[in-house]
């Protein structure tokens, strides 16, 4: 895989021993649950629709690892990992999938639309591209204000060619603002492969240059990797030196969405991408450095606890209260349109 | 006779003119080689070719420019929006390029433009891939919109909106794609601007679109049953044109009106019915009109919420007998 | 008091409220340094510097974009955009972004951005830069919608606005930049959603908003004079918080409703009124309800094509006259 | 001025004489048709608003005269000369400047709309970056029917930050639609400078990469240049190797619009550009190519001419009959939304 400036950020980024722990958690965390939101889809516990980020573990949780806590996130529909990242709790994210009381949003919002104000998960936006300028917004906000926090903004290959990416990427450029935009190519828009409909080979990088970026592509399954390019570019953003456009290379093991089981994807690739799936790729190579294999199963036995006692808790929630279908439209809590 | 389902006619709407007319085109997201994410649109690129069914890029402009540029220039092109949610994102190309441009241009320009769009609630989506809509294209100056609530609609609607020779919004409710109905064999052809009555009374008269109106039909029934209540549905199936004939003599007739809408309540397409009845039959009216809606609110997610908000049969019975009281 | 023009009005609200809260900042194509292409905006810059008064690329989505997050991180941004037809390029972000965000996310988001426009017709700037969009935005939920008519009232409704913790769509009449009117001296706050009675009367009452307050004004004086007929006049101001009991009020005195709307006819705020009406006080209207608007049409360019379309005082007072025959 | 792939296009495309005094006529056309107008609005026959190409001719010129009578042509709101060099007759611009019955659209659509689709003018379009997407949509109709017409497409420096810029080129790259992009950057939007507000200093040519095309930068106000690089464009579109982008550096004489006298920019600025004032400039060239000073004489007495009849004609036709404001929204004449 082709990589610019990403394997110096990684010689400059090394991650520490407690830092890789830390990653290999967070992935563990997004892994688990989106197993378990797949396994809840079955029981026909979560209804509509929902987009697994399996597979694509390791871009959310570098940066979850890399970013400061008061720092912003966007992301979109496929925004499980990115809000679990950033510290969203598990019933609360499984609790809004499954439409109860305890979800993030008591059921409003539903799995497309996570958030978190309180951990900056400021939202999972889904029409593609809006949330885009909406994070150059924050990183606005925060220059303005002087406080260093940075706004990311994740999105998909597929975003790259509709007009909210243009026109965020120029106005980041342009006013300097501290917002990093990472494109997660996993190669597929919903069922249509990416290089069939985007006139450069790379979707993000091939475009950095018409912002007067630089051109960064990191191999997005392997965390560390990730986290390297995750520090420069929340670095070069809090220095005041302007966006950054970063382009992670991943694939998603399952469909685009619940009813999708991705049947238009060749053999052969899915296979290649399976042998460098995230979680065993960094678990070895944590066990070559030496971690014992005690403290992995450790943090995995936890993890799994945990995904299972969310589960539990958001199963036990009841279904938010109709009266509140009626609520929040207006900062008032209500909804009146008339006196 | 043969049944077939909502989903499945819009395929078939769209062979039917693609078979008639070579000028006929189709293109959008995932329509092509994947058949559509509503599975709608299926075997079409089998049978009409990569050069008339098109996948295109994550560009809703790009998708509706190249539509109008394309109809302006002798073809007759079907683009589908994947969610009409979506038109949010190309709203300038529908409200301002096609729907003006033959009236700037003074009749220079002609533009026989179908755009196909999954459009209402129910399925849990949320806010943003739940709305209705089509009040916002009926707004507009130079935009038809059509919105069938049937199989056989879907076809003979389609088939006239490919052939009619100005901007059309085709608006299918996808809660409605696994609905079955029966359809004529043989081309089938309908015509924009006319509303169906599907059932007629004596007490209030019911307007209803696309997934309205089999709650309108059942709550109809419940009138009758329950009630003793005698109501007429109308079926608007076309907001522009919009047949007011039908539509006025139908509720002049029963003397009461009201409007069952999928769509948040304000400047929704109930009020301009109503605003046409209080203004040209006045005097035929014997009571308050009323309007069921969504409250205007958008669309909660979870299950119970989303129910709680449409217009349920319960409501409608439960709102028109209050009226009535 | 003293007298002040409506444009002049824009930047005096926005300098009130910058020179108040350091969090409201301002953002637009060329309303910096040329101090907007309406001159409405003058002076700004020079006041409160280029950290709070910018210019931006012509990008409608990262202008409004922009203000969203930054409404969501603590800022209290007021966005121009330039001429209110240019929102359908950014519809995606006011409709399905700002508008639902804090109701999806259950409250966790707080949403205090202005977006200011220049609406309307009657400086013959043709179909792409005329239109009277209000209706576009009153049709969503989670959208206010403010239009003044007079100096004063955008001094006091900007105010509202920008202290207001929700989305507002702030609508200035284009038509109106030049006209003038007295202005209290020291800060000017009004409330969002109250309509204001201009004149009373006993026969009719007309529902105005904007450009079409003036003219109703003007029509009321002549049927009274020439015919006899004593007309209420409301302006709305507000359409979201719509002032029903206002509205309800002054309709049933008089027993008639007449909306006087500038957007062309189909699902116009008028409409909206008139189905309040006729569900709500029925049994108090003497008479049908009569909406004047542009016809269902775009606008034309030529000055007296333009005029022929727009509603005149004439055309007020002749329709008004006709429905009483 | 740099020039990428310019110069050798213009060796290529070397005009001859013919072709030459047709360049030229094409530009006296649009100066003289745009001056008048500037007069009569002076004479408050022209309401509404306007936005001249004054100094900007080279580049319309060019065009016009390189592209076949069946091409198609896409323009803004400054939007005379592109429909003047189509053809479209000066009577029918300036009556529909002055909102007569002889105008083109018989006063309907005003003189940000023009439209002469006898001419291939598909249209004048007044939202910024609308009509891009328009005309791939033309160039897409062209190939499918196999009639290897061409869409040209001429735009603001300003378009390019907009998102419909964005998504028509990336559109038109990937389906390799036959159409040309034309940026023509006079260096301003309305009254703001486009490097004040844009990340990259050509800002269509520096962008071609993001859509895999050449980047083309050709001096606008060199007639001969803009026709040489039109020419390649044009064959490479017939040809079926897709789009262009072309970036023509120019400036415009007077203020953005009727309303704005343009006192925000430089005087030594605009000094240095009168200087290379494309008329003049090109008259220069003709008669150093030994044109005789008569024959260019006769040509700008022809035009003269041709405006003087053509103001007189539209100053005599009538207003447009009000009744014409009630037809042509659908086309069966008509503008009934109900029956
Ligand atoms: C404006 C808009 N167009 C289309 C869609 C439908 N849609 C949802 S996800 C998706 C594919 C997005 O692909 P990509 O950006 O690569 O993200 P991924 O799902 O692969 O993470 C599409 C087309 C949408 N939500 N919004
Ligand atoms: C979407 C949109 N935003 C803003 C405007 C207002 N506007 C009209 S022309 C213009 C400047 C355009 O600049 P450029 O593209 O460089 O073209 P130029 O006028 O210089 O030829 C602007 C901002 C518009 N018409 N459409
Ligand atoms: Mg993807
Ligand atoms: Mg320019």
């Amino acid at each position: 895989m082709s990589q610019t400036g990403a394997s110096q950020a990684a010689q400059d980024c090394e991650p520490d021993r407690a830092t890789r722990l830390q990653l290999y958690r967070k992935m563990l965390d997004v892994r688990l649950v989106e197993k378990r939101a797949y396994d809840l889809f079955m029981q026909n516990l979560i209804k509509g629709t929902s987009h697994l980020a399996l597979g694509q573990e390791a871009i959310a949780a570098a940066f979850g690892v890399a970013m400061r806590k008061d720092d912003y996130s966007f992301c979109t529909y496929r925004g499980h990992a990115h809000t679990l990242v950033r510290g969203a709790s598990m019933v609360g994210v499984l609790g809004e999938l499954m439409g109860r009381e305890c979800g993030l949003m008591a059921g409003k919002g539903g799995s497309m639309h996570l958030t978190s104000a309180e951990h900056g998960a400021l939202g999972s936006y889904a029409i593609v591209g809006a949330h885009l300028p909406i994070a150059a917004g924050a990183a606005w906000s925060a220059q303005y204000r002087g406080t260093q926090q940075v706004a990311v903004c994740f999105f998909g290959d597929g975003t790259t060619n509709i007009g909210a990416f243009h026109e965020a990427l120029n106005f980041a450029a342009v006013w300097k603002l501290p917002v990093v935009f990472v494109c997660e190519n996993n190669l597929y828009m919903e069922y249509t492969p990416i290089g069939t409909v985007t006139a450069v080979q790379h979707p993000a990088a091939d475009r950095a240059a018409a912002y007067a970026l630089e051109s960064i592509i990191v191999d997005g399954n392997d965390v560390d990797a990730v986290y390297a390019v995750a520090m420069r570019a929340l670095a070069r953003a809090r220095a005041g030196e302007g966006p950054s456009l970063i382009e992670a290379k991943t694939y998603r093991h399952s469909g685009h969405s619940r009813a999708d089981p991705g049947k238009y994807r060749p053999t052969p690739e899915i296979e290649a991408w399976m042998k460098r799936d995230p979680l065993p790729m960094y678990r070895q190579r944590l066990v070559s450095l030496s971690i014992p294999e005690a403290e992995l199963a450790a943090i995995e036995n936890d993890v799994r606890a945990q995904v299972d006692a969310a589960t539990e808790a958001a199963r036990n929630s009841r279904p938010p209260p109709v009266e509140l279908a009626f609520t929040q439209l207006w900062a008032d809590g209500g909804f009146a349109w008339r006196n | 006779m043969e049944e077939l389902t909502y989903r499945d006619a819009v395929a078939r709407g769209i062979a039917q003119e693609m078979a008639r007319d070579e000028r006929v085109v189709f293109l959008g997201e995932d329509v092509a080689l994947a058949g559509g994410v509503f599975k709608a649109t299926g075997g079409l690129l089998e049978r009409f070719g990569p050069k008339r069914v098109r996948d295109t890029p994550i560009a809703e402009q790009a998708i509706l420019g190249a539509a109008m540029g394309a109809a302006m220039t002798g073809l007759r092109p079907i683009a589908e929006i994947m969610f009409s949610d979506f038109l949010a994102v190309c709203w300038d190309i529908v409200a301002n390029e096609m729907a003006k441009m033959r009236y700037m241009s003074n009749g220079q320009v002609t533009m026989p433009v179908v755009i196909r769009t999954a459009n209402g609630a129910g399925a849990r989506f949320g806010a943003q891939h739940s709305q209705s809509v089509e009040n916002w294209a009926m707004m507009i100056p130079g935009l038809k919109v059509v919105a069938p609530a049937t199989p056989a609609d879907v076809i003979g609607l389609l088939a006239a909106a490919v052939r009619d020779p100005d901007p059309v919004l085709f608006f299918e409710h996808k809660s409605l794609y696994g609905t079955k109905g029966h359809v004529p064999v043989g081309e089938l052809v309908d015509e924009l601007g006319k509303a169906k009555v599907l059932r007629q009374g004596n007490d209030v008269t019911l307007v209803a679109l696309a997934a309205m109106v089999p709650r309108a039909l059942a709550a109809a029934e419940r009138l009758a049953s329950e009630h003793g209540v005698s109501a007429t549905v109308v079926d608007v199936r076309s907001l522009v044109p919009l047949d007011t004939a039908t539509l006025l003599r139908e509720i002049a007739h029963t003397g009461r009106l009201v409007t069952i809408e999928e769509n948040p309540r304000l400047c929704g397409w109930g009020a301009e019915i109503v605003s046409i009845a209080a203004h040209e039959i006045f005097y035929s009216l014997d009571g308050p009109a009323l309007r069921i809606t969504t409250p205007h609110l958008p669309l909660p997610s979870a299950d119970n919420l989303e129910d709680a908000v449409l217009p349920t049969v319960n409501r409608i019975v439960k709102e028109i007998v209050e009226t009535f009281d």
